[in-house]
C-alpha cells in the first residue's frame, strides 16, 4: 500500500472530526471501515491529528474488538455466539468454519479471502444460530447449510463487497 | 474527624482515603497498585476492607474509598482474608516466580491453592508483571506517555506501540521504579541504558566519565524548567565543581 | 370511502435477516406499478421490531389487522391481490397459536401479545421509525413541552422520584434519585448519556427501541437534561447496530429541525443537543464509567466508584447515564403521571420490562410485560413453551451477570428484587430458556468464555479470576475435573464478587455460582463420572440409537454432518462413535427421541 | 520568621559529622554515601566544603518533578520531598544545577536535604558552626550577604 | 613579679605577660588583684564560683610547680616568683 | 543482631594474589573489643612470634574498632598491627582521618595483608570488589602525589593509605600515611608495607554501619559529645590551639626535653614554637577534624620564607622534636620539616629525635663531618627538611638516620646517646620531671611511647587527678590504669584524646551500645588489661624480658640541667616493682600463670613459656 496515500486518506477521514481526543475511536472506526484494518501509519496520523501520544491511540486501537491492527480477509464471517445461538449449537458452526477454512477465530485464511470472528449477540436471536457474513445475516443454520453458504463465497460470489 | 478502624478510634483527615488513614494510624493494609503519587488506579484489589456506614456493610477498595465521619472499618476478617487468599493465589498463578508476590503470600500467611499453580505452559516463567498499571500511570504523569496498556482482558499487557522502541520514551525508568514486582527491566551497561527495547547512549560526565543520563532526560529537564545550564556533568561532579569554586575562593583568600 | 390501507413490513434486524428488505422492496415496487391502475394508495412503513422475530418476516396490514408470518417476497403479489385489494385473508400466512391451537388473524390476538403490555415499546412497530410526525402523532414530544411549560426542574425530579422508576439497564437504581444527585452536584457543564451499548449475548431490547422509536429516547434525555441542568447529551450506541445508528442520526436531525433539540427548545430558554458516539465493541462499555472513558476517547476501562458519575462523570462533570429502555419510559411517566406508572407492576418495581425471550423456546422474540408476572407465564404462555417436546430445564436471566433459575422456581415473580434474591438478576432483559439438552456446566463455561473475552483486564480478580475459573470449567467439560473443583469455583467466585472493580467483575461469577447451586449434581457427574448428562460436552458424551425407539426413518443419517450414522430405511441405525463429533444434530432431528446419551 | 540555611565553607573542619548525623537521621544507619550533606574535602589543601540543598526559592528540582513529590514548602521555607509521591524518574537529580540531589536506586529515595523537619541534624552536630540554620533576621541576612560577597564568584556562576 | 599568661587566658588579659608591681603575698590575693585589673572573664576563669578556691580548670604554676602540689590558692608568693597561668589544656 | 561490626575480614595474599573474606571471629571481638586488641589477637594466632618483621611471612592487620564509622565522637580510627621493624615488638600504630571509616563502609572490620608482591602493587578495595593493581608507575612518588594518582585511577571518593619513599626504602621509622597527613606513625609499619611491595591501599565503601539500638546509641554518644564539647580541653583548647599548645606548659613546668635530653627542663624561647604563636604568626589556616571528630585538633598550616610551604601539623611531639630537641626556634622551619615527614612518610617523632641524636653524636665528634655531609650542629634549622628528605631516600647520612637513633648511635659506638626505649625514640616529656611518664616509657609494649599511658595528663595537666610529677609514689597504679584504659580505647576506635574529658564509664556505655555486648567500666578496663598482657606475652616470646623495661641511662643517672626540677633523675627503680606487682607479674616482670588465667590468656601464656624455654635452650 502506498504509505503517503494512506496518510492522506487517514487525514481526510480524521478531518471530518474536530481534532479532539474524544474522536479517536470514531476516526479509527472509519479508518477500519476503509481498509478493513488499521494501518500503522493511520494510527500515527490520528495521534498527531488529535494531539495525543501514539500510545493513547494504540491503546484504544487494541482495546476495542471492532478495531484490528491486522488486515482482515475479503469476507468476514461472524459466527454469533450469543447465548441464544450458543444453546442452539453455534459451536458446531464455529467448528465447521474451522474445518472448512483451517482458521481459528480471529484469524484470516492464507488466501486472504476469509476472516473468522465470533461475536456476542448480533440481536437476531430469533434466527439462532446465526452467522453474519459481510453484514448479511444467515439464520437457522446447520453445519451443512453453513458449508454451502461459505462455498458460495468461495466460488467467487462476493456479497457485500 | 474520627472513624473506627479495627475497633479502635482513629483520627482521620477529611478527604483522605481509608488506606491513607489506616497507614497513618499504623494499620497495615497490603497494596500493589497504590502509590500516593499515582492514586486511584484501584486495579490490584488486595486492599479490600469492610466498611460499615449508615447501617450498610460493604467491601470497598480502601485505596480509593474516602473516609466519612463515624464509619467503621475492618481491615481483617474471614471474608477479607478469603478474598485476599484467592487474589494472591491468582497473582502467583500469573507470576509463579515473582518474589514480591511470594513475600506477600508469606506475610499474609496465604495458603497455597495448588490447583491454580499448575503451569499450563502459558505462563512465561519470567513473567513478573501483575498489570497493576503503576508504570503506565507514572509514564503518563511524566507526560512522556511512552507506554500504555495494550489489548484487553487476559491478553492485556503493558507495552509501547507496536512493541517498538517508543519515540517519546526518555529512559527515565520511573516505570521500573514504581513497579511493585520488579517486572520492568532497566539495564545499564557500558554507557548504554536499555528499557522497553529502546537503547539510550548515555551522556558521559565530562569530568569523571560516569554515564549519568540520557540526552532525552536532559532535554526534558531543559524544556520543563527552561534552564540552559551546563548539563554535561553528573551530580557528583556538579557538586564537586561547585565545591571547587568555593575552594578556589578560599584558596585565594588564604593566599595558599 | 374506505380508509387508506397501511402495510407494515417489519424491518427489524431479525426480519431483515430473514429477507424483509426484499419484501419491502417488492411491495414498494409493485404498489407503485399498481398505482397507475388502482386508486387506493397503500402506505408502507418500515417499522421496528414486532417482537416475534422467529416468525419473521412479519407483515401487518391495517386497518384490517391482518398479521402474516414467514412472508416471502414471492408472497407479495398474492398479498396485494388478495388482502389489499380484496380484504381477503390468506390463511396459510397466518400465525398458528399453540396455546389457542388455532390460526389467529391478528397479532393483537396472539397469546404472545395478549399478556404483554407495551410501554417502552409502545411505538415500536406502530410508527415509521424515520417519521417524526408519526412520533408526534402518538403523543411524541408532548412530555418535553409539558415540562418546559409547566414544571420546574425540581418538579420533574420529584415526579420521577415518585414514579419509582428503576434503571432498566440492570442495576435497578432509582432513576429519580440518581437525577436528584446530579441536579445537586456541583460542576458545570453537566451531561446526559444514553447507554445504548447493549452487549449482553442474548439481548436486543434496546436495539429495537433505537431502531423503531428513536425520538422517545431523545425526548427522555431532554427531559432529564432540563431537570438536572444539562445541555448536552451523548448516545453511546454499539457500532454493530448500524440501523440503530442510522435511524437515531436521522431522528436527531429531524428533532433539531422541528425545534425539539438544539437552541431554545420550543421557544424556551432551555437548550439541549445530542450526538451519537459509536461504541467500539466492548461489553465492558456497558458499565457506566467505562462508557464515559470510551466517550472521552480512552480505552473503555471502568474507574472506581465513588465518585459516581452523577457527581463526577464525563470529563469529571456531573453526568446522568440511563439505559435506552429507561429513557423511553420517561416521556410516558411525564405524560401520564407517576401514579399511573406505579399502578403498573409491583410496589417496588413499578412499570414493565422488556425481555428478549430466546433459547429453547417456541416463540423467540421481544416481549414487554408488567413487572411481577411469573417466569412460568413468560415462558409458557407468552413464549409458547419448549419446542420439540423437550423438557424445560432452566431459564437464564441477566445475561453474563445473572444466573439460572430452575423449574422449581418458575413461579417467581419477575421483578428486580426477586431475581436478585435468587442469585440472578434482572439485567438488561435477556431471558434464555434451556432444555434438557443444555449442559449447565457448559453454560457456565460459556459465560466465563464470554467474559474472558470481554473483561477489560484492568483489575486482577476479574482478569485473572475469570481466566482461572474458565480453565477449571474447561477442565471439567473436557474430563479433567478434579475433586474440590466445585468448592474452588465457589471460593474463587466469591472472591471475584467481593473484590472486582466494576459490575462486570462483581457479577461475573454469578452464572457459575448459580449453576452450581441449582445443578450441582450435573457438575459432580462431570467430575466424578466423566459424563455429561445433556450430551453437550463432547469428551464426556457418547450417543447411541435406542433400538426400540428407532423407526429407521434415515433422517438422522441424512442430517449428520460427518456421516457417522448408518442404516437402511426402516432398519435400526447405528452411530459410529469414532466418527461422531457429538454435535447433537441427530438428537434434534430425530422425531422419535431414539438418539440417547450414554 | 522563616529560617534559612547557610553554609560557611571557611569554617568547615572536614570532620564529616554532618554526613553521619544526616545519614543516621534519614536512614537509621551510618553511611556518608547516603547523606544529604557532603563535606567535600581537598586533602592537599586541608579544606572541606559542606554542600547541600540550598532550598532555592525557584527550585529547578521541584520545577521538573512531575508529581509534586519535590515541592517548595512555604511553612518550612524549604524544598521538601515526599517519598510517597516520588515515582523515581530521577530528573530532579539532573535538574539541580548544584548536584545537591541524588537518587538511591536501592531504597528508591531521592537523597536531598529535607531540613529534618525544622531541626537540621547537620547544623546541630557541626562542631565548627560551618552550617547554620537561623531565623532570617537582619543580622543573619547581613551575614549572608557578606558571605555572598565573599564567594561572589561562586554564586555568580551558579545563579 | 613576673606573671605569664597562656592560651585563651591571653584573650582575657590581652597581654602575654606582665610585671606586677606590689603583688599580694598569696595567690588568692594576687588573683583578686589581677581579676580587678583584667575583669570578669579573667575572674571566672581563675576562680570557682565563691572565689574561695581556684577554678578546677585553671593551671597555675609558681616557679614551674603546679600550685596543687604547693598550697593551692593559699600558696605564698614572693616578688621574685614566676607565676604562669594556663587554662586546662592538653594534647600529645 | 546488627551491630557496629561489619563482621567480615578481608584477606589479601600478595604472594598468590588470592583475595578472600571470612567472618569475624566473634569471641575475639568480645574479648578484645576490636582494633588494637583484635588485631593483636589475630596476629598472635596467625603469625606467631618468630617472624622477621620485613619478611613476607609477616602479616599486616588493618583493623577498625567497633566505633569506627559510627557517629561516636572522635572515633574514626584504624590501627595497623604487625611486628614492628624498629622495635621488634608487637606494633600497633593508630591513625585517624577517613581511611578507617571508609574501610568499614567498604564492609570490613579487618583487612589482612599477607605475603609479598613480586612487583610494586596497590590494592583497590571497592566494597565487595577487591583488586590488586601494578604500582610501578607510582613507586617512588611522595605521599600527596601517590594519594592523588591512586584516587584518579580508582575513585575520587576513595580513601588512600600509602607509603612514601621512606616506606619503600624500608626506613625503620617509616609510617603508613592516609589522606596525605594522617599517619600510622610509629614502630616502622611503613617499612613492613614497603617490604611487601605494597605502595598503597585504596578503599571506597558505600555500605552502612549499623548499631543494634539507634536510640540507645545516640543517647550514649550524646552524653559523650556533650562532655567533650563542654570540656575546656576537648571543647576549646584542642580546637583552638591543637596539641602544640603543650609547648608552653611543658616548658613552664620544666618537663621539656632539650638537645636530645641533654639540656632538658626549659628553654627561653619555647613560646616562639607554641600553638599560641602559630596563630599569632598566622601559620594556622584552620583547624581540622578526623572523621567524626568533635575536637578538631588537626592544624592546616602554612609557613613563610625561607621555609615556605603548606601542609598539616605539627603535632606537639613533632614540634618539640624539630624544635627544642634539635634546638631550633624557627616555627616555619619546624613546620616545614614536619610537612616533609608527611610527604615522605616518616614518623615525625622518631625522625626529629633521630636527628637530635645525630646532632649530639656530631657535636661530640662521634659522627664525623664527612658522614654528616652538612653542619649537624644543634640549632641548624636550615638542614632539617633536607635531612628528612635524605632519610626517606636513604641518601648520605639519611641512610643511617632511616634506621632510627638506636642503630645510628650504635653504629657510631654510643648507643647510650639514643634516647629510646626498645629502640624507639622517646617523645616530648622529660622523665626526670615526669617520673610516671618514665615508668610508662620503660614498660611500654612498643617501646618509647607516650600515648599508651599518658602520665603527662595527671602529672602536668592535672587530668583527671593532679599528681606531683616529682613524686614516684602511686604512679605505678595510675600508669597501669592508663595503660589498660588506653588498650581498650584504642581497641574501640575512639581517639585517645577523648579520654581527657570522658572516662571509662562513658566509653563502656558507648562501646556497649554499638556492639550490643555489655561492658561495664571494669570489664572495659579488664579487656584493656588483657590486650596489654597479650602484647607483653608476645614481646616476651620474642625475647624481650624485664631487663628491657628501662630508660636511657642518661635519664636514670644524669641530673637534669634546667628548670624547676633541675638536678633530678628518673627513679624508675622506685616504681617498677610496684608496677610489676600491680600487674600480677613476677619481680622480673614475667606474667604469672594465675594472672593470665584470670585474663583468659592461659594459651598465650603457655606459648610464651614455650618460646622462652626454647630460646633458653638454644642459648645453652
Amino acid at each position: 500500500m502506498d504509505l503517503s496515500q494512506v496518510k492522506q486518506e487517514t487525514l481526510a477521514i480524521a478531518s471530518s472530526y474536530k481534532p479532539e481526543r474524544r474522536f479517536i475511536l470514531a476516526i479509527l472506526q472509519d479508518v477500519q471501515r476503509k481498509y478493513n484494518y488499521l494501518p500503522k501509519e493511520s494510527l500515527v496520523i490520528v495521534a498527531e491529528y488529535v494531539g495525543v501520544e501514539l500510545t493513547k491511540v494504540y491503546s484504544v486501537a487494541t482495546f476495542y474488538k471492532a478495531l484490528s491492527l491486522k488486515p482482515k480477509g475479503e469476507n468476514i464471517i461472524k459466527v454469533c455466539d450469543g447465548t441464544a445461538c450458543h444453546v442452539k449449537g453455534s459451536m458446531n458452526l464455529i467448528q465447521e468454519v474451522k474445518d472448512i477454512l483451517g482458521i481459528e477465530p480471529g484469524e484470516t485464511s492464507e488466501d486472504g479471502k476469509f476472516s473468522l470472528e465470533t461475536v456476542g449477540c448480533v440481536g437476531a436471536c430469533g434466527l439462532a444460530p446465526v452467522v453474519v457474513i459481510n453484514d448479511e445475516y444467515h439464520g437457522n443454520l446447520t453445519p451443512a447449510s453453513l458449508r454451502e453458504i461459505i462455498n458460495r463465497y468461495r466460488g467467487g460470489e462476493n456479497h457485500g463487497k | 474527624m474520627e472513624i473506627i478502624i479495627d475497633g479502635k478510634k482513629a483520627a482521620v483527615q477529611e478527604g483522605e482515603t481509608i488506606l491513607q488513614a489506616a497507614r497513618r494510624n499504623g494499620i497495615d493494609i497490603p497494596t500493589l497498585c497504590y502509590s500516593d503519587a499515582l492514586p486511584g488506579i484501584t486495579s490490584c484489589r488486595i486492599c479490600m476492607v469492610e466498611v460499615k456506614e449508615n447501617g450498610v456493610t460493604k467491601r470497598v477498595a480502601s485505596c480509593a474509598y474516602p473516609v466519612h465521619e463515624g464509619m467503621e472499618v475492618t481491615t481483617d476478617n474471614e471474608t477479607i482474608r478469603r478474598t485476599r487468599n484467592v487474589l494472591l493465589n491468582l497473582y502467583s498463578a500469573r507470576v509463579p516466580h515473582n518474589k514480591d508476590i511470594k513475600a506477600l503470600k508469606e506475610k499474609y500467611d496465604v495458603p497455597e491453592i495448588k490447583r491454580l499453580q499448575v503451569n499450563k505452559g502459558e505462563t512465561h516463567l519470567a513473567e513478573n508483571c501483575v498489570l497493576c498499571g503503576l508504570c503506565v500511570k507514572a509514564c503518563e504523569e511524566m507526560g512522556t506517555n511512552a507506554i500504555s496498556t495494550v489489548f484487553r482482558g487476559a491478553e492485556k499487557k503493558v507495552g509501547t506501540p507496536f512493541d517498538e522502541p517508543s519515540d517519546s520514551c526518555i529512559g527515565c525508568g520511573a516505570c521500573a521504579s514504581v513497579c511493585p514486582t520488579e517486572a520492568i527491566q532497566m539495564t545499564q551497561e557500558n554507557g548504554v541504558r536499555t528499557i522497553w527495547d529502546k537503547t539510550f547512549e548515555l551522556i558521559q560526565c565530562k569530568e569523571c566519565g560516569k554515564y549519568f543520563a540520557t540526552a532525552q532526560e536532559i532535554a526534558y529537564v531543559k524544556q520543563k524548567i527552561g534552564n540552559d545550564m551546563d548539563m554535561a556533568l553528573c551530580e557528583k561532579c556538579k557538586q564537586k565543581g561547585n565545591a571547587a569554586k568555593f575552594k578556589e575562593a578560599l584558596k585565594a583568600e588564604l593566599d595558599i | 370511502m374506505e380508509s387508506k390501507k397501511t402495510i407494515l413490513v417489519c424491518c427489524g434486524t431479525g426480519c431483515l435477516a430473514n429477507g424483509s428488505q426484499k419484501i419491502y422492496d417488492a411491495f414498494k415496487e409493485q404498489l407503485k406499478a399498481l398505482e397507475l391502475d388502482v386508486e387506493l394508495i397503500p402506505d408502507v412503513k418500515g417499522t421496528g421490531c414486532h417482537g416475534l422475530c422467529q416468525k419473521g418476516p412479519l407483515v401487518h396490514i391495517l386497518p384490517q389487522q391482518i398479521t402474516y408470518v414467514h412472508v416471502k417476497d414471492s408472497d407479495v403479489p398474492e398479498i396485494i391481490a388478495k388482502s389489499i385489494t380484496n380484504n381477503e385473508v390468506i390463511d396459510r400466512l397466518l400465525y398458528f397459536d399453540a396455546q389457542q391451537k388455532a390460526k389467529v388473524q391478528s397479532k393483537e390476538d396472539w397469546t404472545f401479545d395478549k399478556k404483554q403490555m407495551r410501554l417502552a415499546l409502545r411505538n415500536v412497530g406502530h410508527i415509521d421509525n424515520e417519521s417524526i410526525d408519526d412520533y408526534i402523532e402518538r403523543d411524541g414530544y408532548k412530555a418535553i413541552a409539558k415540562v418546559l411549560k409547566n414544571m420546574k426542574p425540581q418538579e420533574v425530579i420529584d415526579e420521577m422520584k415518585h414514579s419509582k422508576l428503576r434503571g432498566r439497564g440492570g442495576g435497578g437504581f432509582l432513576t429519580g434519585l440518581k437525577w436528584s444527585f446530579a441536579a445537586k452536584a456541583e460542576g458545570s457543564p453537566k451531561y446526559v448519556i444514553c447507554n445504548a451499548d447493549e452487549g449482553d449475548p442474548g439481548a436486543f431490547m434496546d436495539r429495537s427501541v433505537l431502531e423503531g422509536d428513536p425520538h422517545t429516547v431523545l425526548e427522555g434525555m431532554a427531559i432529564c437534561a432540563y431537570a438536572i441542568g444539562a445541555n448536552r447529551g451523548f448516545l453511546y450506541v454499539r457500532d454493530e447496530y448500524g440501523l440503530a445508528v442510522k435511524n437515531m442520526k436521522k431522528a436527531i436531525e429531524a428533532a433539531k429541525k422541528r425545534g425539539f433539540l438544539g437552541e431554545n427548545i420550543l421557544g424556551t430558554e432551555f437548550s439541549f443537543d445530542a450526538e451519537i458516539v459509536r461504541g467500539g465493541g466492548a461489553f465492558v462499555c456497558g458499565e457506566e464509567t467505562a462508557l464515559i472513558a470510551s466517550i472521552e476517547g480512552k480505552t473503555g476501562e471502568p474507574v472506581q466508584k465513588p465518585p459516581f458519575p452523577a457527581d463526577k462523570g464525563l470529563w469529571g462533570k456531573p453526568t446522568i447515564i440511563n439505559n435506552v429502555e429507561t429513557w423511553s419510559n420517561v416521556p410516558l411517566i411525564i405524560n401520564k403521571g407517576a401514579d399511573w406508572f406505579r399502578s403498573i407492576g409491583t410496589e417496588n418495581s413499578p412499570g414493565t420490562k422488556v425481555f428478549a425471550l430466546v433459547g429453547k423456546i417456541a416463540n423467540t422474540g421481544l416481549v414487554e410485560v408488567p413487572m411481577g408476572i411469573t417466569l412460568r407465564e413468560l415462558i409458557f404462555d407468552i413464549g409458547g413453551g419448549i419446542p420439540g417436546g423437550r423438557k424445560f430445564k432452566a431459564v437464564q436471566t441477566g445475561g453474563p451477570s445473572g444466573g439460572c433459575i430452575p423449574e422449581s422456581k418458575l413461579d417467581l415473580p419477575v421483578d428486580f428484587d426477586s431475581l436478585t434474591a435468587e442469585g440472578s438478576m434482572m439485567g438488561s432483559g435477556g431471558l434464555v430458556v434451556m432444555d434438557d439438552r443444555t449442559c449447565m456446566v457448559e453454560v457456565a463455561r460459556f459465560y466465563m468464555q464470554f467474559l474472558y473475552g470481554e473483561s477489560c483486564g484492568k483489575c486482577a480478580p476479574c482478569r485473572e479470576g475469570i481466566k482461572r475459573m474458565l480453565e477449571i470449567l474447561g477442565d471439567i467439560c473436557e474430563g479433567r475435573g478434579q475433586e474440590g473443583d466445585i468448592d474452588l469455583l465457589l471460593e474463587m467466585g466469591e472472591a471475584i464478587q467481593e473484590s472486582s472493580l466494576c459490575a462486570l467483575g462483581k457479577t461475573a461469577a454469578n452464572p457459575v455460582i448459580s449453576n452450581i447451586e441449582n445443578f450441582r449434581e450435573e457438575f459432580e457427574e462431570h467430575i466424578k463420572n466423566k459424563r455429561c448428562p445433556a450430551g453437550v460436552c463432547k469428551d464426556l458424551t457418547e450417543f447411541y440409537v435406542d433400538a426400540e425407539a428407532c423407526k429407521g426413518c434415515t433422517l438422522c443419517a441424512k442430517r449428520c454432518p460427518v456421516g457417522a450414522i448408518s442404516g437402511e430405511k426402516k432398519q435400526l441405525h447405528v452411530i459410529d462413535s469414532e466418527k461422531c463429533t457429538k454435535c447433537g444434530i441427530c438428537i434434534d432431528s430425530c422425531k422419535f427421541n431414539a438418539i440417547k446419551v450414554k | 520568621m522563616a529560617k534559612i540555611l547557610m553554609i560557611h565553607p571557611d569554617k568547615c573542619a572536614s570532620c564529616r559529622n554532618c554526613e553521619l548525623a544526616c545519614s543516621f537521621a534519614h536512614e537509621g544507619v551510618f553511611n556518608p554515601n547516603k547523606s544529604r550533606v557532603h563535606a567535600l574535602v581537598w586533602e592537599r589543601l586541608g579544606l572541606g566544603v559542606p554542600l547541600m540543598c540550598m532550598h532555592c526559592d525557584d527550585a529547578p528540582c521541584a520545577g521538573v518533578c512531575p508529581t509534586g513529590a519535590l515541592h517548595r514548602d512555604e511553612e518550612a521555607n524549604g524544598v521538601l520531598w515526599d517519598k510517597n509521591k516520588c515515582i523515581g524518574c530521577k530528573l530532579c537529580v539532573s535538574a539541580c544545577p548544584f548536584g545537591n540531589a541524588s537518587y538511591d536506586n536501592e531504597t528508591k529515595q531521592v537523597i536531598k536535604c529535607d531540613l529534618c523537619g525544622g531541626d537540621p541534624q547537620c547544623v546541630r552536630i557541626c562542631p565548627n558552626q560551618a552550617i547554620e540554620y537561623k531565623e532570617a533576621n537582619e543580622g543573619v541576612m547581613a551575614k549572608k550577604a557578606m558571605y555572598a560577597e565573599k564567594f561572589k564568584k561562586v554564586f555568580e556562576e551558579v545563579e | 613579679m613576673n606573671i605569664k599568661y597562656f592560651a585563651y587566658i591571653r584573650d582575657f588579659t590581652r597581654e602575654k605577660e606582665t610585671t606586677w608591681n606590689d603583688p599580694a603575698d598569696d595567690l588568692q590575693a594576687l588573683l583578686q588583684q589581677l581579676s580587678q585589673h583584667y575583669g570578669k572573664k579573667f575572674r571566672e576563669a581563675v576562680f570557682n564560683e565563691t572565689e574561695d578556691d581556684l577554678n578546677n580548670l585553671i593551671i597555675v604554676l609558681v616557679n614551674g610547680r603546679h600550685v596543687a602540689h604547693l598550697d593551692g590558692i593559699h600558696t605564698k608568693l614572693q616578688a621574685s616568683d614566676q607565676v604562669s597561668i594556663f587554662p586546662v589544656v592538653a594534647g600529645g | 543482631m546488627a551491630n557496629s561490626f561489619q563482621n567480615k575480614v578481608l584477606r589479601i595474599n600478595l604472594t598468590t594474589g588470592k583475595v578472600s573474606t571470612e567472618p569475624l571471629n566473634e569471641s575475639y571481638a568480645k574479648d578484645y573489643i576490636g582494633g588494637r586488641g583484635l588485631g593483636t589477637k589475630m596476629y598472635y594466632e596467625e603469625v606467631g612470634t618468630n617472624v622477621d618483621p620485613l619478611s613476607p611471612d609477616n602479616n599486616m592487620y588493618l583493623v577498625t574498632g567497633p566505633l569506627t564509622g559510627t557517629m561516636a565522637p572522635s572515633a574514626g580510627r584504624y590501627m595497623v598491627i604487625t611486628r614492628g621493624p624498629l622495635t621488634g615488638t608487637i606494633a600497633c600504630s593508630n591513625s585517624g582521618g577517613y581511611f578507617g571509616s571508609e574501610m568499614k563502609y567498604a564492609g570490613y572490620d579487618v583487612v589482612v595483608i599477607e605475603g609479598k608482591a613480586e612487583k610494586p602493587v596497590y590494592i583497590w578495595i571497592n566494597n565487595d570488589k577487591v583488586e590488586i593493581h601494578p604500582a610501578d608507575h607510582i613507586w617512588g612518588k611522595e605521599v600527596p602525589d601517590t594519594t592523588d594518582l591512586l584516587k584518579e585511577e580508582t575513585d575520587e571518593m576513595a580513601k588512600v593509605a600509602c607509603i612514601g619513599p621512606a616506606g619503600e626504602n624500608l626506613s625503620k621509622i617509616a609510617c603508613i600515611m592516609n589522606e596525605m597527613n594522617r599517619a600510622a606513625g610509629r614502630t616502622g609499619v611503613g617499612a613492613v608495607m614497603g617490604s611487601k611491595n605494597l605502595k598503597g591501599i585504596v578503599v571506597r565503601g558505600t555500605n552502612p554501619v549499623h548499631v543494634p539500638d539507634g536510640e540507645r546509641f545516640m543517647a550514649a554518644i550524646e552524653e559523650a559529645r556533650k562532655v567533650l564539647a563542654e570540656h575546656p580541653v576537648t571543647g576549646t583548647g584542642l580546637p583552638t590551639y591543637g596539641t602544640q599548645i603543650l609547648i608552653n606548659i611543658l616548658n613552664q613546668s620544666g618537663g621539656l626535653p632539650v638537645h636530645n635530653f641533654r639540656d632538658s627542663g626549659t628553654v627561653e624561647w619555647a613560646d616562639k614554637t607554641s600553638g599560641e604563636f602559630m596563630i599569632e604568626h598566622k601559620n594556622l589556616v584552620r583547624n581540622k577534624g578526623c572523621f567524626s571528630c568533635v575536637m578538631r585538633c588537626g592544624r592546616v598550616t602554612k609557613t613563610y620564607k625561607p621555609y615556605a610551604g603548606f601542609g598539616e601539623g605539627p603535632e606537639y611531639e613533632a614540634g618539640w622534636g624539630f624544635g627544642a630537641d634539635c634546638d631550633v626556634d624557627d616555627i616555619d622551619a619546624i613546620c616545614q620539616a614536619n610537612f616533609r615527614c608527611n610527604e615522605l612518610g616518616l614518623d615525625a617523632i622518631s625522625m626529629p629525635c633521630t636527628i637530635a641524636c645525630a646532632m649530639e653524636l656530631y657535636e661530640n665528634g662521634y659522627l664525623p663531618k664527612e658522614d654528616a655531609g652538612c653542619d649537624l650542629s644543634f640549632g641548624n634549622a636550615s638542614i632539617l627538611a633536607d635531612l628528612v628528605t635524605k632519610t626517606a631516600y636513604r641518601e648520605g647520612i639519611g641512610d643511617m638516620l632511616a634506621e632510627g637513633s638506636y642503630r645510628l648511635a650504635e653504629k657510631y659506638g654510643h648507643p647510650e646517646l639514643s634516647m629510646s626505649v626498645k629502640k624507639q625514640e622517646l617523645p616530648a616529656y622529660e622523665p626526670r620531671t615526669l617520673q610516671g611518664m618514665g615508668l610508662n616509657y620503660a614498660t611500654n609494649n612498643r617501646g618509647g611511647c607516650h600515648v599508651r599511658g599518658y602520665m603527662t595528663s595527671p602529672e602536668i595537666l592535672g587530668l583527671p587527678v593532679k599528681l606531683d610529677p616529682a613524686v614516684t609514689e602511686g604512679k605505678a597504679g595510675v600508669c597501669k590504669t592508663f595503660q589498660d584504659l588506653t588498650g581498650a580505647v584504642d581497641a574501640s576506635g575512639f581517639c585517645l584524646f577523648t579520654t581527657f574529658a570522658i572516662g571509662a564509664d562513658i566509653i563502656a556505655n558507648v562501646v556497649s551500645a554499638a556492639t550490643g555486648i555489655e561492658y561495664s567500666p571494669d570489664e572495659l578496663l579488664k579487656a584493656g588489661e588483657r590486650i596489654w598482657n597479650l602484647e607483653r606475652l608476645f614481646n616476651m616470646a620474642c625475647g624481650f624480658t624485664g631487663k628491657d623495661d628501662t630508660l636511657p641511662q642518661r635519664l636514670l643517672q644524669e641530673p637534669q640541667k634546667f628548670g624547676p626540677y633541675k638536678g633530678s633523675v628518673n627513679r624508675l627503680h622506685e616504681m617498677l616493682p610496684e608496677y610489676y606487682e600491680l600487674r600480677g607479674w613476677t619481680e622480673a616482670g614475667v606474667p604469672t600463670k594465675d594472672k593470665m588465667v584470670e585474663l583468659g590468656l592461659e594459651d598465650a601464656f603457655a606459648q610464651m613459656l614455650g618460646a622462652v624455654e626454647a630460646a633458653a635452650a638454644q642459648n645453652n
